[in-house]
């Protein structure tokens, strides 16, 4: 609190640049993840339906466990956590 | 990405045009090897009893790249309709 | 981490705090993302019959998040029984 | 283009250190992957003579995908794709 | 050594940095192998007894094992490896 | 790496040279993780009864240090010669 002005700005502008990079990262983790799931026929340049698919459901279970674990890290954080 | 007001000290926007053109950066260079690690798992034969692609392998890398890229199409439509884009 | 001395320039020291911040939230984020990873592989079904979390699912993550992070405790102690602490 | 004398030559070094970074992080992951695919009799210190041979297939062929996958992304990255 | 004292002071910061981010880094590896390898039932949210003894045992053999690797990789490093 | 021309800012070339000295150094540190985690993955039994390291297991370390050691020389070789040097 008794930082400067400036100090707290770069500070903010950091934390910003670091979010980006790792949402960036878990993108790219997640197209990686689901390419190797998802995608084993090279016969052709296009994906199948059911490759198409396969992806999306892929990455909306992967944002989604992303989302709990999130949660559930967040309370761990707090000591919140409760007994089995 | 936030603040990025009007009366600050003039070195922090710059920094903050620094630090974003690298992260793009890195982004595509994790994107470009994340895409070729994994092409080379699906198509290339790991018994290495040549040096050469063969006709086969060549086919398949074309494929991969190009699926590899329209998964990366999809994936990124996905989360943007999510989140507030870059 | 060594060297705070007191007769240094006044940048320096600046400049260390805000690398020891950067460096502890890089730990912070990775430690989460491979939390993240880890758990998908021992929870979650990859044939992606739907894209919802089934119930099973679910609690299975809960349970694997709880566990990675006793994990992390023991492991911890245990390096800094050895080392000092950070 | 408006950019000072002095931003260039920054950027221009940035790029030749991420560039740098980068091939150094290639280069070590080439030698992980050799390693892994030729390398599994651990009865003596120095490298069979057909290790040897693997290691080095191996690491031309990754170097020859490496550059095929450069020409194929950088097609993509300006939109010549053509369909299937 | 020609350095003035502002620059290895500098040099030295950047080094601890770089340490200190690499041993957070193998700690979160650390903990990351030995969950996936000693940790598999998901029916509670507490360790069982016998994970926690292989978890503390795959993380007391890692140390032992990296600091090996540290030993033989700094004979190499100085030249003073000896034939087979 | 190009561009250490003369007449520049005096700073740019010394932060260019800190940066020159970090890339190395993580080139040095990431050599080491690949090496200890693949190694580790070669040499070492999971099961883990123990928590020393059996003879069989010391010496399987030693050798595949050493050779990946070699293997580090040989891939640096062929690179070094397509491409100009560091």
């Amino acid at each position: 609190d008794g930082l400067p002005e400036e100090d707290k700005v770069r500070m903010a502008t950091m934390i910003d640049q670091l979010q980006m990079r790792d949402s960036l990262r878990m993108y790219n983790s997640v197209v990686e993840r689901c390419f190797n799931d998802c995608v084993d026929n090279f016969s052709r340049k296009s994906l199948q339906k059911q490759e198409e698919t396969c992806v999306m459901r892929c990455a909306e279970k992967f944002l989604k466990h992303s989302m709990r674990v999130g949660m559930r890290f967040a309370e761990l954080n707090q000591g919140a956590a409760t007994q089995d | 990405m936030a603040a990025s007001s009007s009366n600050l000290p003039e070195g922090v926007d710059k920094e903050q045009a620094f630090g974003m053109a690298a992260t793009e950066m890195e982004y595509r260079v994790e994107l470009f090897n994340r895409l070729t690690q994994t092409c080379f798992n699906k198509c290339v034969d790991k018994r290495y009893k040549e040096s050469e692609l063969n006709m086969g392998e060549n086919s398949c890398i074309d494929r991969c790249v190009s699926k590899y890229w329209l998964v990366n199409g999809i994936v990124g439509q996905m989360l943007s309709a999510g989140r507030p884009p870059m």
